[in-house]
């Protein structure tokens, strides 16, 4: 096969780890169909690490992915033509494919792999443990690529033009809004808008700010709804957002644009000139949408959001996201593309190019194909918290629904109460 | 009938045509200058500003220091960040906060000493007394008018993406017999459901609207299932170009039966009978007098299913999956956007370039849409 | 290679289907011959054939149609009254939760617009644009123009409608077409897919775009079917080019109105592409089809509930089909 | 044996009664015409006999066969339509030739048919037209080929010759009278509203009226003898003259007084109970001759004369209420408008009917 | 002034030229009849003056206006069409009265007018019908209605009676006499096939053949004088007889020789130079009379006979080739087949056409 990294050339790589795996695992003859979210540029990316697989055990991999896979991956289990892997961004997903009985259950070994190599290792055990269909918590998934959504990014040479620093704390941030506004421009540009999912960006920020104001068990109750949506913890993270978004002064366009701009469109005003703004919120995968020639690091960077000076016992709270494998049919070929996933060379190959972070303690993090990739996998290794997209933990129904409907409201004006309490009606309707 | 018949107010016919054929065409001629435009310009200027000559603001960057040459003591860094296209800059800055401060011409002084002179042309020259650092050049900021620019990168981009020609090839395999073959089963069912009396015909035929609306997304499950068990009990692969040949041609029955009934009921009853009285069988006249007959029907329905067939992803990924050999367009060209797919150039171009083969089949298909098809048949009425 | 395999293939699917016809038809007069037969056995034999035929001819269509539409609805109907994974039978639940969900009733609201609106705007826009088309030298270019949209894929044309709806705030460039226009005009700009109750009519101007194409390619067809010499009849009678077509030609293809009217309307019931691509239900905008494919698969689905909603969606077009009962039996009575 | 039966045979469309009964036998090889009015249904009868129209009561027979329920196309009929029928996309030559193919007749018969029918009907310049850019009588004359191309057990022929010219329609006639003649087994039944087909080609012609069979009989027999008042006036253009009378002697001879005041002995019998009862005295415009004797039927004023070459009309009004009395008279006549004149009539040649309108002449 | 006047009209289908330069004057008032062999163009001429058939060459003017590029709509006609065109979604009463909704008409007058037309055409039964539930001919006569409720500058009728029975094609025949007597202004332009009517209703006969005017004039002259040997033999049925002949002797007098050597002396007068020419010698059948006397024109032996009550018709072969000749003898005759019978005929009823087939008596 076509190996991007020459095994054995570049020190910096765990060879030995892919020479083990290639000993232990000869799968020739047979075909493993993976199904997950890449496409484009990602999907690329993904192949250039099973490329290693299969050099390493001879086995054929077809990979597919679709703009509907989330429709796709119920439609295949349930009429029984699952592919052996799925790759899915979607806890909730996740559960009710476990809950139906769809998933094979990756076994206590793996767990005890999480927890010993995976930074913040409960955390992703507690992440990749799902009801099956008797009940019984097993863990299902195996979580492999993760994005950083704390980060706000802005233009260095704009600050410097103007003068403004990087914020250290979010009353600094917050501060600096207030600065740019009385400076007769935009600080912020805040885009919803994603055709059918529109008002997901919006969740993020509530998602962020809440880790910021409560304490993370706060946080794990909020998504498993053990408090109830509209419960003051939640409504205070909402107005927070509401501080930024809901202010004519502070976002590009004024609150009416936000809900309807497009979240892809929406960082470019960072680089317009003049500038429409000089903040955007969004997560690391954000620079696919830059202007072309953007150079991460000098045209633009990221800073790692603050939290609040008065919450210091928070510590930094990290806001994530990613894509967990599970196995949807039970083949040795499955069985063994997880365990490549625990070889550290399928997280360097991805590294070493973009768009690629990972908890693995045992990597080379010199291996990260540029400075800001390094410096999100610093943020990520530095999170004293870290915490999974909370809409994508949540039901289906709620966090790819209600949750977005509730937010592109409560920018359209609605009071956070009653956008909570929307979303609690909506949670207990499918309860 | 001839021009003289013609109303007298035919132009009002044209201008009336004319200015629904722009109200139609306005939102795809968007799409279509978008398809040609700069990936960057889309989200910041509408299309229609494309097509004439605008002022716009932009940013360059000079080169960096490294490229700096020592002329009489001075080191300067020159070039032109029009890149040799036409245009003309009517002012431009160094801070994003006055981008507009200077006009052409006048030089501008840079906060660590160094001097910078715009023309018109979009030339440039940073002059510095000591020697430039750093390894990123200089922003300026311009305005500059500039002539409608289109590029066909964006087609480029779509069409050299791999595995394109066999995604076509794929694509056409699934829509031809996909429409070929429901419009022989749907004619000979409408011309049952017209013209051969047997009980229940009427209901059948309501059921056959009713059926017009049974949501796709319902059918998938059940019928990936019934594939699965085929699949495994002959031990033949579920997913096959047989099994969307007819899936498709389930989908479509039902509006083939609708349309080509009511057309075929249509046809005047002598012509039928005259060929009856012929010796014909029913068979004979279904194939030698309606079929030819009903030639604008099929062809009005063989346009819509083979557009439908074309322009299928999910069925086409359901039961035919994704794999190298069964991708289809479609499905190729939604993998070609990234996974959050915001690429619009991409998404313009390929929408183009997918609309092309559906709109060779409608210039095809449009002539069988005759007029006087009937003509001379019978008399009176 | 794979261009001959796939040019067989095609060959042999179709070829198959014909082979069908041909034998069945073939088979059942070689069963019950009627030539060379004499008195009763031939008159036997001819009744026995005369009822089958028609089924013969039915058969693949009713055969297909069974499977891929009726089993499904029959599966749809049985999940509607089981629980979110189709497992435990829950009753008539769903439907007392659908009957008390705002959404759903938020959604049948919306969708009796898009009934109203859609397929009569359509139909109208279709039929005005063939009957003008017709007699032009340039009908088919200005045909094929209007046709476009309908050849356009969905993503395509939630682009297309991106580029005419977008807001931008006041002051700044508009990319928006349809904002752009207002603010030459002096207007403000508008969010406009984010108005409720006016956004719905901002999504049907989509579908009506695109589906317009559809009934002009039908209509185009049966205007042209018109007897040529009714409408010089009409001309000699001293009618106009309106009087023409709203007196002779309209009343001539009124059953292909019809059905073209039928047609976009169940569509109609069915669309959730275009709410799904610019608003996913969002500001209010929510109709059926795309609140049972929310149901259906948004997080794992929920079965039951998704298949309630299409069954309410199956019982609207019950008044439909009785339409058109009355319809085929009116029509067939002199047959 | 290829006769055809009538039992009884009724039709009607919802509730409008069109056909009441009509029974008939035509033997095989008969030429028979079907004349009425128009709108009296013989197209009606001509399409079951087709089996195009659903018999809705009696019996229908052919070759012995109940033919009721027997589609066309095992009726071994071919029919020229009356609106033609033709198949709009196929050629002249297709057309004629589609019922032959359909039978799987070899293609040099075929064209040799094709040809040959092409060539009576004068269309061999018209064989690769399609019907839409012929004249209507080309159609009709297509519809036509299409059915003496064939070779059917019997011929249904539904006006097929109203859309041509006088001397087309006299060579088409002659060559369905040859044809006829040919296939002597062949039954052909004819419809039609010109006088001089029925008479040429009939071996029997059927008057209809109105759903029903006035009178059945040879083309000669209608005119000499007519049944009854209606088939008097059916039969013969410009139709009898018909005079109101009362019989004054009955008798072997009968004496009947016009309503003028005149009297005529006619050379028909009627029985004494008939005496001075109703009737109505008929004599046909061309039995009619000016006379100057004093042995005229009556005199009367001519109130048009119209000339046409070979013979003249002359109307005389005020004879009778509402109509006209016509005569026709041989070549050009002298007679002028407003001239006073008598008219006679062979004796032999003068109709007598009861009030009830049937002709005493039995 | 409605009067119509056609210059060098000419029409062709594509390669096909299918009226080649039409002059023609119609005065205003003048009704017109078309005459023609089937597809000589009459339907296509009368088209041309509707305006629904583009004109290919030539001027046409109605009233003194060019009207080649005036639609239809604005030339004030009425029509009937060959097929009848009628409104298949409207019933017999709405059919009639559209042409007057859409001038605008009262509702009252629609009614009234369109109730006469119904009377007159006896349609009255079926105002409430869609055509298709009406036969053949009870749809030409919707056809004729619509066209006779309305008040048009000229009347177009195309083979309007064609499909009618005799009784009702002379009532109906009648009535069109008398409404373009009443409406004394309108022109009518009228196509048929049917001698009687062209003879009973023309101011003047238009003999069309293949697409140019053969003869135009009033109906009797066209009878006694045909110009040529194209309208003698189509005016007039059965044709007339012609028999190839040399001129013997030409003069005021002349003599012709026929084929059998017999020679017969015409009232026509000849040039000298003529002497010696070929020339065809026509009698029409019903002017030819059985003779005893020596004096006779022809004699042969026949070959068919006949008997249409009326008249009788004998048919003479082997005289002239491939065609008989055929008598017209009034009433029923004893002649039977195979009899050898003497014909003659009126001198002054003898035509002679030259070699080109035009007639010498100018
Ligand atoms: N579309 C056409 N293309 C070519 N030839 C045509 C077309 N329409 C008519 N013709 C020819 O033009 C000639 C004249 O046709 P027209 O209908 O005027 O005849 P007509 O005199 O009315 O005959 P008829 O008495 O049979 O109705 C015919 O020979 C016909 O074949
Ligand atoms: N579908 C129908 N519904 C009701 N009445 C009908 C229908 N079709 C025909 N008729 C009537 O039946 C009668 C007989 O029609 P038919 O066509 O047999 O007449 P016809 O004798 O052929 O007359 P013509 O000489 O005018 O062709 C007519 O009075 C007609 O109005
Ligand atoms: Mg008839
Ligand atoms: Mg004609």
């Amino acid at each position: 096969a076509d190996l991007k990294f020459k095994p054995g050339e570049d020190s910096k790589f765990n060879w030995a780890s892919f020479e083990e795996f290639k000993k232990g695992h000869d799968l020739k003859g047979q075909t493993l169909t993976i199904f997950g979210p890449w496409r484009g540029e990602d999907e690329a990316l993904f192949k250039s690490v099973y490329a290693y697989f299969v050099e390493a055990t001879g086995a054929e991999i077809k990979y597919s992915s679709s703009e509907n896979y989330e429709q796709q991956i119920v439609i295949d289990t349930q009429a029984g033509s699952p592919p052996d892997v799925a790759i899915l961004p979607q806890p909730g997903l996740i559960a009710d494919l476990a809950s139906k009985g769809y998933l094979t259950p990756l076994g206590d070994e793996t767990k005890q792999w999480l927890l010993d190599n995976y930074a913040a290792g409960q955390s992703w055990v507690d992440l990749s443990t799902y009801n099956g269909k008797d009940g019984t918590a097993a863990l299902y998934a195996f979580p492999y690529k993760i994005d950083v959504k704390s980060l706000v990014w802005y233009v260095p040479e704009n600050f410097e033009d103007a003068g403004y620093e990087v914020p250290k704390t979010m009353e600094e941030l917050k501060a600096l809004t207030e600065k740019i506004a009385a400076d007769g421009e935009k600080p912020w540009c805040i885009g919803l808008g994603s055709g059918g999912a529109t008002g997901w960006p919006a969740t993020d920020w509530v998602e962020d700010l809440m880790l910021r104001t409560q304490a993370p068990d706060v946080y794990d109750k909020w998504v498993k709804n053990e408090i109830p949506f509209n419960d003051p913890a939640v409504t205070g993270a909402l107005d927070e957002f509401g501080w930024f978004a809901r202010n004519d002064q502070f976002v590009d366009g004024g609150a009416a644009a936000v809900a309807s701009t497009d979240f892809r469109d929406s960082p470019k005003g960072l680089f317009t000139s003049p500038p429409k703004c000089y903040l955007h919120h969004q997560a690391s995968f954000i620079p696919s949408f830059f202007p072309e020639g953007t150079v991460i690091g000098e045209d633009a960077d990221f800073f790692y959001m603050p939290p609040y000076e008065s919450k210091k016992e928070l510590g930094n709270p990290v806001l994530g996201a990613g894509t967990l494998a599970l196995i949807t049919k039970d083949t040795p070929a499955a069985r063994a593309f997880i365990e490549f996933l625990k070889t550290p060379i399928a997280h360097e190959v991805w590294m070493a190019q973009t768009s690629f972070l990972t908890p693995y303690k045992s990597v080379n993090v010199d291996i990260y194909g540029n400075p800001p990739l390094k410096k999100q996998g610093e943020i990520l290794l530095s999170a004293t918290t870290f915490r999974f997209d909370g809409s994508d933990l949540m039901p289906g129904k709620i966090g790819a629904g209600a949750f977005w409907t509730g937010m592109v409201d409560f920018v359209g004006g609605k009071s956070s109460a009653d956008v909570a309490a929307d979303v609690q009606k909506a949670w207990d309707a499918i309860k | 009938m001839n021009p003289s018949t013609r109303s007298p107010l035919t132009w009002a016919v044209h201008v009336s045509v004319l200015l629904l054929v722009v109200l139609w065409t306005m939102p795809t001629a968007g799409l279509l200058i978008s398809s040609l435009r700069d990936k960057d310009q889309l989200a910041v200027s509408g299309w229609w500003t494309a097509l004439a000559t605008s002022s716009r603001n932009s940013v360059a960057r000079a080169p960096s220091a490294d490229s700096q040459v020592e002329r009489d003591g001075k080191f300067v860094i020159s070039g032109n960040f029009l890149g040799g296209q036409p245009g003309q800059v009517s002012a431009f800055g160094f801070s994003s906060r006055e981008p507009a401060k200077f006009k052409p011409g006048e030089t501008a002084e840079l906060n660590d000493g160094e001097r910078l002179t715009v023309q018109e042309d979009g030339s440039f020259e940073i002059v510095s007394d000591k020697r430039m650092e750093g390894s990123r050049g200089q922003r300026i900021f311009f305005t500059s008018a500039t002539p409608p620019r289109f590029t066909l990168e964006n087609y480029g981009e779509v069409l050299s993406a791999e595995g394109i020609g066999r995604s076509f090839i794929n694509s056409l395999t699934v829509a031809v017999p996909s429409t070929v073959i429901p419009i022989l089963i749907a004619a000979f069912a409408a011309y049952a459901l017209a013209w051969m009396p047997f009980p229940g015909r009427a209901i059948l035929l309501a059921v056959v609207v009713g059926l017009l609306v049974v949501p796709l997304q319902m059918s998938l499950i059940p019928l990936l299932k019934l594939y699965n068990g085929v699949g495994a009990f002959f031990g033949v692969p579920a997913k096959t170009y047989m099994g969307i040949w007819l899936a498709h041609t389930g989908f479509g029955l039902p509006l083939a039966i609708y349309l080509l009934r009511n057309y075929m009921a249509g046809l005047p009853r002598e012509i039928m009978e005259s060929a009856r009285v012929d010796g014909a069988s029913d068979f004979d006249i279904f194939v030698k007098i309606i079929l030819p007959l009903s030639f604008p029907a099929l062809a009005s329905f063989a346009i819509f299913q083979f557009l439908w067939t074309w322009n299928d992803l999910l069925v086409a990924i359901v039961f035919l999956g994704t794999g190298q050999d069964q991708l289809v367009l479609t499905g190729r060209l939604v993998n070609l956007l990234g996974s959050r797919g915001g690429n619009w150039e991409i998404l313009t171009a390929s929408a183009f370039i997918t609309i092309v083969v559906p709109l060779i089949v409608f210039f095809a298909l449009q002539r069988y849409l005759v007029r006087g098809l009937l003509a001379g048949s019978v008399k009176g009425g | 290679m794979q261009l001959v395999a796939a040019i067989l293939m095609m060959i042999a699917g179709v070829l198959a289907c014909a082979a069908y016809f041909w034998s069945t038809n073939f088979i059942l007069d070689w069963i019950f011959p009627s030539k060379g037969l004499s008195g009763a056995a031939a008159s036997r034999n001819l009744r026995i054939t005369n009822a089958i035929r028609p089924w013969l001819f039915l058969a693949p269509a009713l055969f297909a149609l069974t499977i891929y539409l009726i089993y499904p609805v029959i599966q749809s109907a049985i999940l509607s009254l089981h629980d979110r994974g189709g497992l435990n039978f829950v009753g008539l639940r769903n439907y007392v939760w659908m009957i008390n969900d705002g959404e759903f009733r938020q959604s049948i609201f919306n969708n009796f617009l898009w009934l109203l609106v859609v397929p009569a705007l359509s139909t109208f826009f279709g039929l005005i644009i063939a009957a003008l088309t017709d007699r032009i030298w340039w009908g088919n270019i200005a045909k094929t123009l209007i046709f476009m949209p309908m050849a356009i894929s969905f993503v395509g044309a939630a682009v297309i409608w991106k580029f005419i709806y977008d807001y931008r705030a006041e002051g700044s460039e508009q990319i928006g077409l349809l904002n752009a226009i207002v603010v030459a005009f002096g207007g403000l700009p508008e969010a406009w897919i984010t108005l409720p109750f006016w956004n719905n009519f901002f999504l049907m101007v989509i579908l009506i775009w695109i589906q317009t194409g559809f009934a002009m390619v039908i209509l185009s067809a049966a205007l042209r079917g018109i007897p040529e010499e009714t409408i010089e009849a009409a001309v000699i009678d001293g009618a106009n080019g309106w009087q023409i077509f709203f007196k002779i030609m309209v009343p001539q293809i009124w059953g292909t109105i019809a059905v073209v009217w039928t047609t976009i309307t169940i569509l109609v019931l069915k669309v959730f592409d275009i709410v799904l691509a610019m608003t996913n239900g969002q500001w209010q905008s929510q109709v059926l089809a795309n609140l049972m494919f929310d149901w259906m698969f948004r997080g794992g689905g929920d079965f039951g509930r998704g298949a309630s909603i299409a069954v309410v969606i199956m019982v609207l077009v019950i008044p439909i089909m009785i339409w058109n009962i009355r319809n085929a039996t009116k029509e067939m009575g002199g047959r | 044996m290829t006769g055809l039966l009538l039992k009884d045979i009724r039709k009607s469309y919802g509730a409008v009664d069109v056909i009441h009964g009509i029974n008939l036998e035509i033997k095989e090889g008969e030429f028979v015409v079907f004349v009425g009015p128009s709108g009296c249904g013989k197209s009606t009868l001509l399409r079951m006999i087709a089996g195009l129209e659903e018999i809705t009561g009696g019996d229908m027979f052919i070759d012995g066969d109940r033919v009721n329920d027997v589609p066309p196309s095992k009726r071994g009929i071919a029919m020229v339509f009356q609106s033609y029928a033709l198949y709009p996309h196929m050629t002249v030559y297709d057309n004629m030739a589609f019922g032959m193919r359909i039978a799987r007749e070899s293609k040099e018969e075929i064209d040799r048919r094709v040809r040959s029918a092409a060539e009576i009907l004068q269309l061999t310049k018209y064989l690769d037209r399609l019907p839409k850019a012929l004249s209507g009588g080309q159609r009709q004359r297509v519809a036509i080929g299409r059915a003496i191309c064939r070779n059917p057990k019997v011929f249904l022929f539904d006006e097929p010759l109203s859309n041509l010219d006088a001397a087309l329609r006299v060579a088409t006639r002659i060559e369905i009278a040859k044809l006829s003649e040919r296939m002597s087994g062949t039954t052909m039944i004819y419809v039609t509203h010109d006088q001089v087909e029925a008479m040429t080609l009939a071996d029997r012609i059927v008057v209809l009226s109105a759903g029903h069979i006035e009178q059945v009989g040879a083309p000669l027999e209608l005119y000499e003898r007519p049944a009854n008042l209606f088939v008097a006036r059916f039969i013969g253009s410009p139709a009898m003259n018909v005079f109101p009378s009362t019989i004054s002697a009955a008798g072997a001879q009968t004496t009947v007084m016009l309503a003028g005041g005149k009297s005529v002995t006619l050379d028909i019998s009627t029985n004494a109970s008939e005496n001075g009862t109703e009737a109505s005295f008929g004599v046909r415009p061309e039995d009619l001759r000016v006379t100057d004797s004093e042995d005229f039927l009556f005199e009367g004023t001519v109130a048009i004369v119209e000339a046409l070459g070979e013979v003249t009309l002359l109307y005389i009004e005020g004879l009778v209420e509402n109509e006209p009395i016509i005569a026709k008279i041989p070549g050009i006549t002298q007679v002028g408008r407003g001239d006073k004149v008598r008219f006679t009539a062979d004796r032999a040649k003068l109709h007598l009917f009861d009030a009830a309108g049937q002709s005493y002449r039995r």
